[in-house]
């Protein structure tokens, strides 16, 4: 039996990195997953393929599942205001379906 | 007339060195689109290398010192790091096109210091055979952080007045450990506490050193691929960035020296150690400012900040400012 | 033209991707996507910022596509059932289109 | 308040990965995230545990967010007819929602 | 009296080590929050120097060992493995609030061995200019294997009985398996073979025992900041995990002495002999063991057995137990 | 009779060297699902400083080279790549269940040149003391661009033919211009320049040389390892490539070994040359061929030439070729 849930997708430097994370274990995510990447914006382009210089400009894709839609929404929206009005990042929204409920 | 001779000689003679060799090699390898690439595992463990041993040389050598000689010498770097960002300040952020923030935060990064092209200083001066103190290289936080700080605090008055918003104190305290903390200056303190505290020399002859000049031959061949890459960044902010960042570098060294000439007269600092303070004022930090930068004034473009230490400044520093203050020093101190 | 797929994605520790990737194989999808990363769940936190002492516990996030949503569902239950009862993990089952049918 | 977007995933090896980039960036999208990994497909297996000897075949997995679904698909479709006829790769489309949507 | 002052003094004198600087350096840097990091791959790159490194000299030298002398330490090894487990099972194992399968893994990782901490042990005899039998770091598997296997066949029984569960062999000959493939051991036994087959004397010198010290003065780093950072994960637990980490490496490393000992009567096994088999006995697995023992006890809860080798296991092994059993070799065979 | 009792003892006596120990070592690892995994941070790096040390040696010394004697075993290079991909072409091409795309990728790879079996040719030569010309590396691209270039142009011809489409000329300058962008020639053409310009005796010697053998021991690993994880590909193809993959290193080699040969006679070229020519010849390209071949012989199935040439291909040229044209060389110059 699989259960609605929803992934947010945060996607910023990894300067931000630490603080972000902080900020989801208080809002009460049931963990996290982290992935390192590159990317372009607005701003820099990052790459991957050679060394970065500034490694803290570097992309991390950090993703949670919450079963509760409207709180994993809210914190997606707090993510948005506190980090990314002064920062680069992105945040995305998507419903998704997870098998054992009790975990999330 | 016969000096300047002898200086533009020497200056050449020097310009025929691996360093630049590497260096104007990555250039033109990202240049050419050439798919060769330094992995990034490596290039940081490079510059851990160089960081812990050069702290730990200074660290060994450091008992030995005269610490009356220290005193003079870290003030004055402090003291160049912040005149290098009010500089900054009133040239770079007066010109039309740029921004009060962008201004700051190249300055604090021009003002702040460059591991590498410190690393690349100390080589070429073993090369010429012109000796320095060993503690020399120590004076690098004590430039790097109060630029940092100047800049940040600069800034956040600077944005304080604009929104009208009311403001505490800025974090100097959180500056100053976010730049402590930052993977070069970690490196070099605890190279200089173990070498202080345990004179590891065999550790540091048969590994630290014996890799030193090799991994910095591969560490410029990485900085000059970045400064190709980071050409384009630079074309897109205004062209004022790029003007600033090729003549500032050799201002700073200027200053830098005839600080440090000063210090020779004073407590007499060697000529060595003179060239190094006006290259650690030419050049630009690469590591750890620009997060700290972003952090602290997060309205800066980094593509201008970025774009002009990476793609130009630090180029120029290394080929440009090491040489050329060299040369000064030989035919100032009669080398 | 696009058509309706299901993309399943399984995160798990390192020391279990043999057997996933096997089992995913075997039950006939038609390839699968492979990142490394880091998390936080129940358990230990994995970090990629600093050299983990034990690679087995890093985490890889696999992801397959499938046409069938059903057959898809079922592997996720397998996978479930057969490593994360016992073991840290997650599976997570998202609604998507792919281009060319045939592929899958 | 969250927009309806669309996330198309590309994932190519990466001797494609500059072409497809390129195209990214000529057809409008405001940006892209890059991660690596590996996989297995109907060719050959990739795989990071062991050093690649040709970098080039590692995969790259290439997402990028749009607000404007029917342009969003239209990419995808070129990068599949551009690419994906002769070389190894797949392209899914997941609908999302996303926060700013001045960014995208 | 007197041997106790010079048991002392020893253990004081060996603290001023490169290897426990930059052990206790990394500890301090994590605890400072300091961006420093060894990448993952230059610290996989240094496991297999190192543990090549130590094959390779073992293989070289062993051609030339007597072979009698090496049953006798290889079968207590293996004793001393077993006899781990099962005081870490009924010790650790019925303390209160402690889990029967936390304490067989927590308990198997101790009786296991660290190839670090091996190495570690080798530098330290090294400079002190005491011997060793070339093939003394091959002893390694022989206490591993056997207190993995016991660990793990311990807990398999405890479940089987607590669920009524029916069940076959427990696959003894799987982990066997497991563990010689984990990297570490497969670098050594590697390095062994080649250099038993192909004397590569000078590739050894030239390369992998030119680079040892330095590489193990990085990875002592890493096991600092290691440390540190899983002090976290200790804290989730019982604290009886943290008591038995700091007490059972020093009572592990005195029954490895004391086993050693008693291979010096009876086959002449050399002083720095016993000191390894001693710092085997006190250290625990870093590498390969977790895996094995979260694959063979998926109950057991990953954050005590880490917890309590990674965070306090290993700092002990290294700086405490490595000088203390150096000091008391050097008192008991009068070096 | 007798110089086939020389030559097979040679051959025997080479067969005790570091290169293949570890070389079979790799593969044997990986057949035990042993989980050392050299990381692929270190791999890209070695490959680097490999390609890097034999263009700075090389760069170095030909400043004294004599020019006449480069151009006809360059253009016997050419040739042979040339010649390789002909053969390939009539002979696997021709083939049942062989498609033609895949015959003229695979001897493609075969015809270009592997980096890793030359530096493991000149260690070889190296230690049996047979000198050879400090430019003789550099005949490498001379072998490797052709090669690459004839397979991707009959490929697009068949291509054409059999869909009739139409088409202008096939890319030949951006086939090149892909060949010296890849990240080992990109090595070994900045190392002869700097070598060549800078003449870094010392740092050549203190670092990239120091580092050579034993980074290649490392690389002989890593390719034993791939050779044998590739051998799953290799079966999933026609059976044919296997045996060319087995039979075409030798061939090609004596072919290499005959037209060095003439060079011999014509110019004096050195019986190192020779040798040198003649593995050049035997080995396959595993860096930056795969992808230019995929890119240009889209069509080609990857498997077939990417299994043939690391799986079986490579440890042929290494384990076979090098011992066989070393002992070749020693019956036929009486060394
Ligand atoms: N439209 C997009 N789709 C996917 N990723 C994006 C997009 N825009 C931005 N990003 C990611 O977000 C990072 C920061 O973007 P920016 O804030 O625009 O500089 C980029 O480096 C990308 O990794
Ligand atoms: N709510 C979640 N959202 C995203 N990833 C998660 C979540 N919970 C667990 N994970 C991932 O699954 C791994 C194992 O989790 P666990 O089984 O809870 O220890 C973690 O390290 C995370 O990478
Ligand atoms: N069904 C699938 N699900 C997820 N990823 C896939 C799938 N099929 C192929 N891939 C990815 O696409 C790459 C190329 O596949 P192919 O074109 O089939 O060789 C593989 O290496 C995988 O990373
Ligand atoms: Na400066
Ligand atoms: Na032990
Ligand atoms: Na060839």
């Amino acid at each position: 039996m699989a259960f609605a849930a929803t992934t947010v997708t945060i996607i910023a430097e990894r300067f931000l990195q630490d603080g972000i994370l902080k900020l989801l274990e208080e809002a009460g995510t049931s963990g996290y997953t982290l992935t390192e990447g590159s990317g372009k914006g607005r701003h820099l382009t990052r790459t991957h393929e050679r060394p970065s210089l500034v490694r803290d400009f570097d992309i991390v894709r950090i993703e949670f599942i919450m079963l509760d839609g409207e709180k994993a929404r809210a914190i997606a929206q707090r993510i948005t205001s506190e980090y990314f009005a002064e920062h680069s990042g992105i945040v995305s929204i998507t419903p998704t379906e997870v098998l054992r409920p009790e975990r999330f | 007339m016969e000096s300047l001779a002898s200086l533009v000689s020497s200056f050449v003679a020097q310009l025929q060195s691996a360093t630049l060799a590497f260096l104007l090699g990555g250039f033109l390898l990202a240049a050419t689109g050439s798919k060769l690439a330094i992995p990034d595992a490596v290039y940081r463990f490079i510059i851990f290398m160089l960081l812990m041993s050069v702290g730990l040389d200074a660290g060994i050598e450091v008992r030995e010192a005269d610490f009356d000689q220290l005193a003079l010498p870290a003030l004055l770097a402090a003291l160049i790091g912040c005149v290098i960002v009010l500089i900054g300040s009133v040239t770079l952020g007066r010109l039309p096109k740029v921004r009060r923030e962008d201004a700051l935060a190249t300055s604090g990064l021009f003002g702040a210091v460059s591991a590498s092209t410190l690393a690349a200083a100390m080589v070429a001066l073993d090369e010429r055979a012109i000796p320095f103190e060993a503690w020399a290289p120590a004076l690098y936080p004590f430039m790097d952080i109060p630029a940092l700080i100047l800049a940040i605090v600069l800034a956040t008055l600077h944005k304080r007045k604009s929104t009208g918003e009311q403001g505490g104190k800025v974090g100097v305290g959180a500056i100053i450990a976010d730049s402590l903390r930052g993977s070069a200056l970690s490196a070099l303190l605890l190279g200089l506490a173990i070498g202080f505290l345990i004179q590891p020399q065999d550790l540091y002859e048969g590994f630290y050193d014996l890799l030193f000049r090799g991994f910095l031959s591969i560490l410029m061949l990485v900085l000059g691929m970045e400064a190709y890459s980071r050409l384009a960044e630079l074309r897109s902010v205004a062209q004022w960035f790029a003007a600033y960042a090729v003549i500032s570098p050799i201002l700073h060294g200027l200053i830098g020296f005839a600080a440090g000439y000063l210090a020779h007269i004073l407590v007499g600092f060697s000529p060595g150690g003179v060239v190094l303070l006006a290259v650690i004022a030419a050049s630009n930090s690469d590591i750890s400012g620009p997060p700290t930068l972003r952090a602290g004034i997060p309205g800066a473009n980094p593509s201008a900040f970025i774009g002009s230490s990476t793609s130009l400044g630090t180029p120029i520093a290394i080929a440009v400012c090491i040489p050329l203050f060299i040369a000064l020093a030989e035919i100032v101190f009669v080398l």
